[in-house]
């Protein structure tokens, strides 16, 4: 080319051997953001989609309007959940080291994502989560067991060994079964919310996807079916800030927030703190609230850091520096959380390590249990013929056929 | 028993299962207040209300996004794409989505949707309006995929499709929702009146999906084809004066291989004829299955009559289309081979 | 159900038999709206979304700061191209009404939506219409008679009888082919903008689609790419109130401006009056300045409406009131450019109704001379075996030989 | 001459299109400074450029679509889909712009585009990074197909496909990216060092599109295959003690039909083979072509292995992939039928 190209490139704040720099993030102080009533017009609230919803704040006090004053049990409930998601990921990280699974994806520093939300909305609502949302499964009592079994793809798999690991599902507790390919759910969701209107009940759907997916078509159907019906709907974007090696600048993060990508259908936005688990519980109840009342979808940016690797088959320090998550801003969710407590006196260091052991030892105790369904090279295994059913209702004749073929090879 | 045409009966079939089953919605680009581009559900917003006949925004991913939704919280959703030739923005939920539920899932999640879509040639509407997609959906494990060639078929085909918990691809041959086409256009137009399978109960009947029907029976050649062709392929065998035996597969996949088979043994020579483009079509997949399973009882090879593989011309439609001439050339082969 | 339905479904303003109202349509008054500098930051200029760009006031004089100033020739020829159009059009639909085409498409009220913007670009700038943008090839002196051999599918059809009427092209002119699948022509100017960024020129890229294909994948997946990377593209929304038989509600358009879909991605946004074709040419002439100075993408909507059917295969009696158009505020937009040049002593009726005379007899003449390159019941004819031909660059061996047994059942 | 891994290749191609052609731009999820998570553009972000190696925001539709927009303007793109399960949100842009672009406008039109994706199973992917659709692709008018079995055909092949100004899908096996695969997951990796056609020449050349390899040759049996399954072919084949002649169609569209003419009038007996979906799959074309042009010259039903119809399950990928049992049962199968 003759002339030197002016096209814009997005360059992430730090890469690796720099120094990191979270400077783009715009923040607001604990309890500056207003909480104005669920009924407002989007127009008088769009301030919500610029400021950052947070509750808690240097010295771990609760502060603001969108404090939810959780009781204790509540909060409790929360930090021990919180602490059980990252027990599981740490075994569960450990076990693909070690070969015992094929593939696992944690969410390191994004607990309270799943854990506030899940916590905010009632049982009879239906969850569409993203692959790192494995908080809602432990809140739903899909049981560490079950899940563990399915990244086994055991004989206690409940999807029998149809996917592969972390892509949980819970009919019975009404949580989706994930899907590997990106943002499908939200349309889904939204779909599922217009049942709901038009049964005329008042349950309402919740969906995730992470800030790189948001380019996806999915997202902007789901925006704009839910935004023509109405439906009663929370779409929560996860902005962890990087989508495998592309910063959330690539998913068009640059100039505004994700939260504000509605405002264009009459849509609120609101950014919340997504490491401050009583901004992510408030931000959720509004929401709630809002579509149960009629008042249609919300969108919800959780501004968070995906701690870890994007999954086990991940590098990242081939693109960004190790220590960002250590000197980003919005700290660690648990860390904070426990500090909330124990600045309340409602905790202690002592009882925290205490119950962590305890939960090593638990989540430790429900591996041996998952693995007495079998292993990936030890039985009981999967009937092999299994693998023909549920492609329809019924088998038809050529899966049929196709499946006394595969036993017979297999000298079954 | 009433004379309807193609439309009035995919019309009749959503309107029997909006009435007896609450919880069958509709949703689709103009099919509410306006009635849908081919008047398909003309009226039925009125007599079902807009809640369950739902005009949907332009966005057939999202339409199918949304339907399947609207399943999995125990509604069963009929979505129409106004054209099979838009059906690809809405690909990835059919494909990665619909058809993959109930097995990711085992068993615990599906969504019962259909989807209706007009297809095929043959009403001057260029390489944008006259796509037979079906190959494209036979292929992907978990859909089922329809295509009527009558009245009577397309009402009962609909009604088992809505009712099947399984995802169904309905495709309505569009050249011959007014009445059957032998694929002469300089002939005057037909209505579905004149013809036997023009005759459809008033009531809620259905026909069975994965089944074959045999049209006429023969015992000189087997012709396989279905949608438009075929009545196409009727008119060629007169031409020919062969006693063929002609099938409709009716239902593309699960695919009836026992009618097929237990015709071409008989026979012994076999012709496969479609609109869609031959290349990589449903033509190839019948042809490779009837060698397999009848391959010591063919006389002949089989032959494919199918669209060239271009993109449908509007200047050529006639020339595309493949109508009696070229299975009439097709029949010849298959029959003067030895 | 036992409930009744809680799901919202937009209404249409007035169905057939009912009294149009377009007071759901927000207006400004002519001049009232402010033009900022093409450089300002998209925060402080949302108002542009908002508002409706206008120009020629109810007295047809043009007022304020988005006065383009256009001298008289350009004024003139602005009327000529647009009554041009209207007159094609009105001999298209005729000879579709009486058999000699297969299909038409009018653009019938919408003539300063491509004119304005036509007239306000460069040549050397790249147009993706629509179906609706017949005025950008005329303005693009495509020929009329070319454009009708089109239409006819004749020896003269630039695309060889390939597609159906009104999908035209000009290469030469830069004016892409139109496709008939929706909005899929929006990603492709971002992407071609993306390259004349990257070749460094200055060169930019426009596209149309109208207000109910913002809601396919293509109109998501254009705006994303062109804020991310600040694609010197303009974007144009046309909304003409009505989808076919759903109007502009059932596209998101009942809370929200279209003009506002891209603030959430810092796209700056402005709502115009598009049957004012001062105010039409001068938005259009601000953001390609802006997008020429590396300022990136505008989104622009073009409030208009849609004065005849969707086509000649439509019949809007059954779903909107006859004589909406007629009571439309913004009006007739010949008609106001029309009585803008008389009433600055430009022109008059005199003057107007002679040319229109002329140019009947133009058309009818052109008309003439397409035919005689083929109709479709006469000849000349298009070679048959070039239906084969562009599938592929070079012919492969097996349209070589479907070629050749068409031709041989063809007896040709 | 160098040692090659099927990555290093389509590494060199990319690294030299780029450097002998400054049209040439490569965009896709992941691709710029971190080199794609295979690894395919590792170091051209740094040689090249960000503006000409460019990280897409994760968006198949829009990658496809804005590459097309980069072509028309003269650019070459090569568009990266991260794996072939999640091409059908780019499906419409395909099928409805990318293949009809220069049809629709005579000519004056088109975009030379490049869609590299890397497909198939036997990496534990489970259903959503295992598949393999080329056969919704070679169905298509307009667009070529091609799938490379090994390091230097991946290079030649792909330089073609940038060089054409044609539309290419280029499908790569990620299962062979590392070494040749046999179908036996027990046996330690292979890598390709040890495979003659892991010799690739550093520089420039190119493998032209629509010619099949006859990879080896034989009087008994003719096997065509392409992908993965070109290595699985040649295993079972020494085990069966077969004289077959191994095909490796490498182009899928447009299809090298003499080469297999040729092969099957010799041997008159055919196994098609293939990863993907057996019902509808390319295996179904093959079959029907070959027994169109060599009727009279089989000696036995033309069989085919292939995936089973259904998704590709995790716990089940060795049952799932048609490994050497089931090469080796449709092997015997043909030899023995008569
Ligand atoms: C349709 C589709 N395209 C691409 C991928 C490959 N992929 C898996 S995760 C991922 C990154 C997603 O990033 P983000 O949405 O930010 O979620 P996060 O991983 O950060 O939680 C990509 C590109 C996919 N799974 N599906
Ligand atoms: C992908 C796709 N879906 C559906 C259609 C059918 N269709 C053609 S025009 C149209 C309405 C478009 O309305 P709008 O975008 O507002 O443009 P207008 O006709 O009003 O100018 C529809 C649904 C199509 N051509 N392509
Ligand atoms: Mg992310
Ligand atoms: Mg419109």
């Amino acid at each position: 080319m003759k002339q030197k190209s002016r096209l814009h490139i997005p360059h992430a704040a730090a890469r690796p051997g720099e120094a990191p720099d979270f400077s783009y993030l715009a923040l607001s102080l604990a309890g500056e953001v207003a909480r104005p009533a669920t009924d407002s017009r989007v127009a008088e609230i769009e301030f919500l989609a610029n400021g950052l919803v947070r509750v808690l704040d240097e010295e771990h006090v609760a502060q603001g309007p969108w404090n939810p004053r959780l009781d204790a049990s509540t909060l409790l409930e929360a930090l021990r959940l919180m602490m059980l998601v990252r027990q599981y990921d740490d075994r569960m990280q450990r076990m693909q080291r070690q070969g015992k699974i094929t593939f696992y994806m944690q969410s390191l520093g994004e607990e309270a994502v799943s854990i506030g939300a899940g916590l905010a909305l009632r049982s009879s609502d239906m969850l569409f989560p993203s692959y790192r949302n494995q908080g809602l499964y432990i809140l739903r009592e899909t049981g560490l067991v079950e899940m563990m079994s399915h990244c086994l793809s055991n004989t206690h798999d409940f999807c029998r060994g149809r996917q592969m690991p972390v892509f949980y599902q819970n009919a019975k507790n009404r949580v989706f079964t994930i899907s590997g390919n990106l943002a499908t759910q939200y349309p889904q969701a939204v779909g599922w919310a217009m049942a709901a209107a038009i049964k005329g009940n008042d349950d309402i759907a919740s969906s995730w996807v992470g800030d790189g997916s948001t380019a996806e078509a999915d997202f902007h159907y789901a925006l704009t079916f839910a935004a023509v019906y109405q439906a009663p709907v929370i779409l929560n974007v996860v902005n962890n800030q990087w989508a495998i090696s592309t910063f959330q600048g690539v998913a068009g993060g640059e100039r505004r927030s994700f939260a504000a990508r509605g405002l264009g259908l009459g849509i609120p936005g609101i950014r919340v703190d997504g490491n401050d688990l009583l901004a992510v519980h408030a931000v959720t109840e509004w929401a709630a609230e809002r579509a149960r009342n009629g008042g249609g979808p919300t969108l919800i940016e959780l501004v968070t850091y995906r701690g870890g690797a994007h999954s086990t088959s991940d590098d990242p320090s081939r693109y960004r520096p190790k220590d960002e998550w250590a000197v980003f801003p919005l700290g660690d969710p648990m860390a904070r959380l426990k500090n909330h407590l124990i600045r309340q006196g409602l905790w202690s260091e002592e009882q925290h390590s205490a119950l962590e052991e305890e939960m090593k030892q638990y989540v430790m105790e429900c591996w041996k249990q998952a693995c007495a369904f079998g292993t990936m090279t030890e039985g009981p295994f999967l009937d092999v013929h299994e693998m023909f059913e549920d492609v329809f209702e019924e088998m038809p004749q050529h899966l049929k056929r196709q499946q006394a073929e595969m036993l017979a090879l297999e000298g079954l | 028993m009433a004379q309807m045409n193609m439309i009035q009966a995919i019309r009749s079939a959503l309107d029997i299962m909006l009435e007896v089953d609450p919880s069958v919605v509709i949703l689709g680009e103009d099919v509410g207040f306006f009635g849908g581009v081919f008047r398909c559900t003309e009226g039925l917003h009125k007599k079902y209300g807009e809640h369950r006949v739902i005009d949907a925004p332009i966005a057939e991913g999202g339409i199918i996004g949304t339907a399947i939704g609207l399943g999995i919280n125990g509604l069963r959703p009929v979505a129409e794409i106004q054209f099979a030739d838009y059906i690809y923005p809405g690909f990835d939920q059919v494909v990665s989505e619909l058809a993959r539920l109930r097995y990711r899932s085992d068993g615990t999640f599906y969504s019962p949707v259909t989807i209706r879509t007009p297809c095929g040639g043959g009403i001057r509407g260029g390489q944008t309006h006259s796509q037979s997609p079906e190959a494209i959906f036979t292929h992907i494990s978990g859909v089922k995929t329809v295509m009527p060639s009558n009245p009577f078929d397309a009402k009962g085909l609909l009604i088992s499709a809505i009712e099947s918990n399984d995802p169904v691809v309905f495709f309505e041959p569009k050249r011959i929702y007014n009445g059957p086409f032998d694929g002469d256009p300089n002939k005057p137009a037909v209505s579905w009146s004149s013809h036997p399978l023009g005759e459809v109960p008033e009531e809620y009947y259905n026909v069975p999906l994965g089944k074959a029907a045999v049209v006429e029976e023969g015992d000189e050649l087997t012709i396989i084809t279905y949608g438009t062709i075929v009545h196409v392929a009727q008119a060629a065998a007169k031409l020919a004066g062969v006693r063929a035996e002609i099938i409709d597969v009716r239902t593309l996949m699960p695919l009836d291989v026992d009618t097929l088979r237990q015709s071409v043994a008989k026979t012994g020579r076999c012709l496969v004829a479609h609109e869609a483009t031959r290349f990589g079509g449903y033509g190839a997949e019948l042809a490779a299955t009837i060698q397999e399973e009848c391959f010591w009882h063919l006389e002949a090879p089989i032959e494919r009559v199918a669209g060239w593989d271009t993109p449908y011309p509007h200047a050529f439609e006639w020339q595309y289309f493949p109508g009696q001439k070229r299975l009439l050339a097709g029949i010849r082969k298959v029959m003067e081979a030895r």
